[in-house]
């Protein structure tokens, strides 16, 4: 058998170097996407890319605040992206609620429902400022100290307490089956187990 | 490592149902982890590729502004409430600050007045590129999204340099706006940069607004006649699209709009076509405003009210009294409803965001039938803003 | 037996890193037409060992993984036949129809994997891709008739070698026209706009390729690199006129030469087809469905027509 | 203040004239240029707004709901325009506070639909004949069941405290508070 840990310098390299973003516009902040991606500020020349899909991206930018019912999609998203994943919270709002932190709808540390490895502060975030984290984020990487994704598999008893604690037990399946009496024609009850 | 049917057998075990799904059609969730939609989610029943019933799905990114505005000294809800429209942020704090205006009974000077004017025009040439880019990235022409957002970011510099924010402006406040234009300077390099822009927008004519395959994509589709329209509460170009020539600033005045010369465009189609043709007039319509704003030159004279009781912002009460203030946003009628109980904070506000119509019953009905390829370009053609539903 | 081996290992090894270096460069021309600076070059190589070295959450069966590598098989065998300068492995088996058909295959594994994921953006991809084939079969057989008509064969080597004689398919109005059809077909090949149908972001987000993570991807991106390599290989060697050096003493240098020949036609059929994605929208797919049975179709069958005068 | 600039606008008095001729329960007056203010009583908004349309409102821009709790009482106050006559018309009505109740416009402007169920969510007016009013809207269902409202005698900062569990910059002693 080869011996795959010899290859990990490389590994580490290549996904600091190609760091293939969650297009999941969480806030307001996503209206900085497009001035990153397009002439002024150019991510691609690091390699970072927008995906559609999360299955093979790495990066979740949190672009803002995250309400509740945001955040049980970022739940979902982020535990669908395949090991190693990173994220990378914009904005003051994920830190502690920015201007929003007497707000019933708004969550306040978002390091309590997903690990955060890079948090930028600012409201607006200038693109400066991303493009800083991004660096930050590589550096992070390269000596391995971008490890939210472990820290999410040790501690997700605790990660999952608190998510039940907020939007309370079962709901995944809830959110889940939420849609469907509305979208059959006749008014069906969906049935409680 | 599991595999689905182990992970189907589990989910029987413990009791949970899988989806029911009735013969031949299929539920496809869209959004808002995907590319067309943020932060906005329809749920399609599908019959292959065709759309049988859209439900829209918001509240993604509802705060709680109103709420929030209850708290909040009258001058710190601008802060807040320009959050409502990303896009244009420019458009709350007008509205807000001309209804506070119109409760306090003040009449706003000459030069705030064309500073004002200027930054809605901006913020509506800033806006109109960002949404030739949604659309252009829609339709798979991504040269001439790039390009919009890259000249988009000249505007930027220039608000930048006005109010010191790139995306967020916070600039105009009851009165009046929070500081005097930079310089000669700055006119000068806004003059430019709309003689820029309109030498550009050749490019996008030929990329975007009179190429063949975009055309083909966008005529017939998401047709809306005038009744519906009307009835449906449709504003703006969606509106005009149809046939009806309602502009706030032409039907509403207010500001300096009255002493401006500016066509309202009007086609009759009501599909997403026209919808995109009116868009691209009225980038025009609005380089021209601005440029006839720039041969006027701002008037002189204070930038904001003279009066005492703005020196101290945060201990500022308004007289009891309601007013509501609408402007035109590139999405369309943008309205302010403001209530006061003569206190140091606002009773009430109602932002009413034109998207509250296109983007919940408009879009479920102009979806039915539609090819599934045509779900993200009859969004973006109605210009939906999802912050402006939620709030 | 021994050189063969050794043949076959060159061409793969050079056929990976060249389409590697051809993703690169499409990205770099693309951005440069957004007035952007682009990625490095090597780009797609860091892409894929990243997406190699991922690990793997959630598996959806045999099938699902068997899908990826059938694709991957299938375009390692399309580039043995097809004669790659002076060498080749199974060049002399290099038939028309088997080369275009082994090219197309890659997107039935693709579809297999896709439908076995059972994602419903992977499934409407999927049909997308179905009909995308459907549809450029019939202006890329008119385009193969004409060939075969023209030069009275179906071997791509002979084809290559009577070019050196008769000068350029494309100089001949038949081939021109069927080279015409077949540039068309290649966009849908290469999933470029207007084209790129099947895995339309905006739309889809990536159709059959929206479940595949990690490992899946990453032989993905490497069966795209060696399709990319092999299709437009495909093209220059039949339309272009291929490369056959003889001028050197040395074998060595005249493949060399003939590689670099190849090598310079290669970028342009995917020159051309960068250009043409930047500047145009995407159909549906119904309309291109459409276009590729009125025009391209036209074009191509006038060009066996002409051909078989 | 509104009324220092009032009826000024000769165009309003006549528009308001001529739908109170149809409409005599209503009040109207003219605020000032091209902002019209009409009051009408609960039971009657149907009909008012049915002859409203009639008569050149086209558009119903919004349905405020505005909380009064020291009268009892919720404020709707719905937001009308006239693309003809070029102006903005509020028709307010008051509902009691307790029992929030009143017909939806729903076929008079289909829009109202949306608009009702944003009034609907955030202060609990019901409109009879709407029949998406329980359709899922803005809050989430454990948010709905936990009572979350814009009236005003919803406790905010108490609910936030309970849900976040933390809420850093509050001083509980402190009346007003600034940001």
């Amino acid at each position: 058998m080869v011996d795959w840990r010899l290859f990990d310098p490389l590994f580490e390299y290549a996904r600091k170097r190609s760091m293939w973003i969650v297009s999941f516009c969480t806030g307001c902040g996503g209206i900085e996407m497009p001035p990153l991606a397009t002439s002024r500020y150019d991510f691609e020349r690091f390699g970072v890319m927008p995906n559609p899909s999360p299955r093979m991206a790495d990066l979740f930018l949190i672009t803002g605040y995250v309400t509740p019912k945001t955040l049980k999609r970022i739940i979902i998203t982020y535990e669908m992206q395949p090991d190693p994943k990173y994220v990378l919270a914009h904005g003051s709002c994920p830190l502690n609620g920015g201007i929003y932190w007497d707000g019933y709808n708004a969550i306040k540390h978002l390091d309590k429902y997903i690990p955060v490895d890079v948090a930028i502060a600012g409201c607006m975030p200038r693109p400066e400022a991303v493009m800083d984290g991004i660096q930050k984020m590589m550096e992070l990487i390269e000596t391995g100290e971008a490890d939210g994704w472990k820290r999410y598999k040790e501690n997700y008893e605790w990660y999952r307490k608190n998510q039940d604690e907020l939007f309370g037990e079962g709901w995944r399946e809830k959110t889940a089956r939420r849609w469907i009496p509305w979208l059959m024609d006749k008014k069906k009850e969906v049935k409680e187990e | 490592m599991v595999s689905q049917q182990e992970l189907i057998r589990e989910a029987r075990e413990n009791g949970m149902e899988l989806l029911p799904l009735e013969k031949d059609t299929y539920e496809l969730f869209f959004g808002p982890q995907h590319m067309a939609t943020e932060n906005y989610s329809l749920i399609l029943k599908m019959d292959g590729h065709r759309v049988v019933k859209a439900i829209a799905n918001v509240g993604f990114l509802h705060r709680g502004f109103e709420k929030l505005a209850e708290y909040r000294p009258w001058h710190t809800n601008i802060a807040l409430l320009l959050r409502i429209c990303v896009p244009e942020p420019d458009v709350p704090e007008a509205i807000y600050s001309m209804a506070v205006d119109e409760i306090m009974g003040w009449e706003v000077p000459d030069r705030a007045q064309w500073i004002r004017t200027t930054v809605l025009e901006m913020a509506r040439v800033s806006a109109y590129l960002f949404w030739i880019m949604g659309l252009s990235f829609k339709l798979g022409v991504y040269t001439a999204g790039q390009w919009a957002a890259a000249y988009r970011e000249r505007l930027m510099a220039l608000f930048e340099q006005l109010t010191g924010g790139r995306v967020y402006h916070i600039y105009t406040i009851p009165g009046g706006v929070r500081r005097d234009i930079p310089g000669d300077r700055w006119l000068r390099e806004l003059k430019d940069t709309v003689e820029y822009i309109k030498a550009k927008l050749k490019d996008f004519d030929n990329l975007l607004f009179e190429n063949y395959i975009a055309h083909r994509r966008l005529e017939g589709i998401g047709v809306m006649d005038k009744k519906f329209a009307l009835a449906e509460g449709v504003t703006g170009p969606n509106l005009r699209a149809t046939g009806v020539a309602y502009d706030v600033r032409r039907a509403d005045p207010y500001l300096l709009y009255p002493e401006l010369d500016f066509e309202v465009p009007v086609l009759k189609e009501g599909d997403a076509l026209a919808r995109a043709m009116i868009r691209r007039f009225e980038l025009e319509q609005d380089l021209y405003i601005l440029e006839q704003l720039l041969e006027m030159g701002p008037p002189s004279g204070p930038y904001k009210v003279q009066d005492p009781r703005l020196k101290n912002l945060p201990r500022l009460k308004v007289p009891a009294g309601d007013a509501f203030a609408h402007v035109e946003a590139t999405k369309g009628d943008f309205g302010a409803y403001v209530v006061s109980d003569g206190k140091n904070k606002p009773y009430r506000v109602q932002i009413r965001g034109p998207s509250i119509s296109h983007g919940v019953r408009v879009i479920e009905q102009l979806l039915v039938g539609a090819r599934l390829a045509d779900v993200p370009v009859i969004l973006m053609s109605l210009d939906n803003c999802p912050p402006d539903i939620d709030r | 037996m021994m050189e063969t081996a050794l043949k076959a290992l060159f061409i793969l090894l050079y056929a990976t890193f060249v389409g590697f270096m051809f993703m690169g460069i499409i990205r770099i021309v693309t951005a440069r037409i957004h007035r952007r600076v682009g990625p490095p070059i090597y780009q797609p190589i860091l892409d894929t060992i990243k997406l190699l070295s991922k690990k793997s959450n959630i598996t959806h069966g045999v099938i699902y993984d068997f899908g990826v590598l059938y694709a991957l098989g299938a375009t390692i065998l399309a580039i043995m036949f097809i004669p790659l300068g002076n060498i080749g492995v199974l060049r002399a088996y290099g038939d028309l129809i088997l080369i275009t058909f082994l090219l197309e295959i890659p997107m039935l594994g693709i579809m297999f994997a896709a439908m076995s994921s059972g994602n419903p953006y992977a499934g409407i991809g999927a049909q997308r891709a179905l009909l995308t084939m459907l549809a450029i079969q019939v202006p890329l057989g008119f385009a193969i008739v004409a060939l075969a008509e023209f030069y009275g064969t179906f071997s791509t080597y002979e084809i290559v070698m009577a070019q050196q004689v008769s000068g350029w398919s494309i100089a001949h109005l038949p081939l021109l026209l069927a080279a015409i059809a077949y540039d068309l077909v290649l966009q849908a090949m290469f999933g470029k706009e207007p084209f790129d149908i099947m895995i339309a972001p905006g739309e889809i987000s990536l159709g059959p390729m929206v479940e595949f993570g990690g490992k899946h991807m990453g032989i993905l991106q490497i069966q795209h690199a060696i399709a990319l390599f092999a299709e437009t290989l495909f093209f220059s060697n039949i339309f272009l006129g291929g490369a056959v050096v003889t001028t050197f003493a040395s074998p060595v240098l005249n493949t060399i030469a003939s590689l670099a020949i190849l090598l310079v036609k290669q970028i342009a059929v995917l020159l051309v087809a960068t250009f043409m994605g930047a500047i145009f929208p995407r159909f549906t797919i119904d309309q291109a469905a459409k276009f590729y049975w009125k025009w391209p179709t036209i074009i191509a069958a006038l060009g066996a027509i002409l051909a078989s005068l | 203040m509104a009324e220092e600039v009032k009826a000024t606008w000769p165009k309003g008095e006549e528009i308001v004239s001529a739908l109170l001729e149809k409409a005599p329960y209503a009040e109207g007056s003219v605020r000032r240029e091209r902002r019209l203010e009409f009051k009408v009583p609960a039971d009657r908004i149907v009909d008012f707004l049915r002859t409203a349309k009639a008569s050149g409102f086209e558009l119903l821009l919004q349905i405020t709901a505005v909380d009064w709790p020291n009268e009892g009482e919720i404020e709707l106050v719905y937001q009308l325009f006239s693309i003809s006559h070029g102006t903005h018309a509020m028709a307010k009505t008051r509902v009691p506070r307790d029992d929030a109740r009143i017909s939806s416009v729903m076929d008079i402007y289909p829009v109202a639909e949306t608009y009702e169920r944003d009034a609907h969510e955030f202060y609990k007016v019901v409109f009879e004949g709407n029949p998406k009013l329980e359709m899922p809207w803005i809050l989430e269902d454990e948010d709905r069941e936990a009572g979350v409202s814009h009236r005003k005698d919803f406790d905010m900062l108490g609910y936030v405290k309970k849900k976040y569990k933390i809420l850093d910059r509050f001083d509980e002693d402190k009346e007003n508070y600034v940001i």
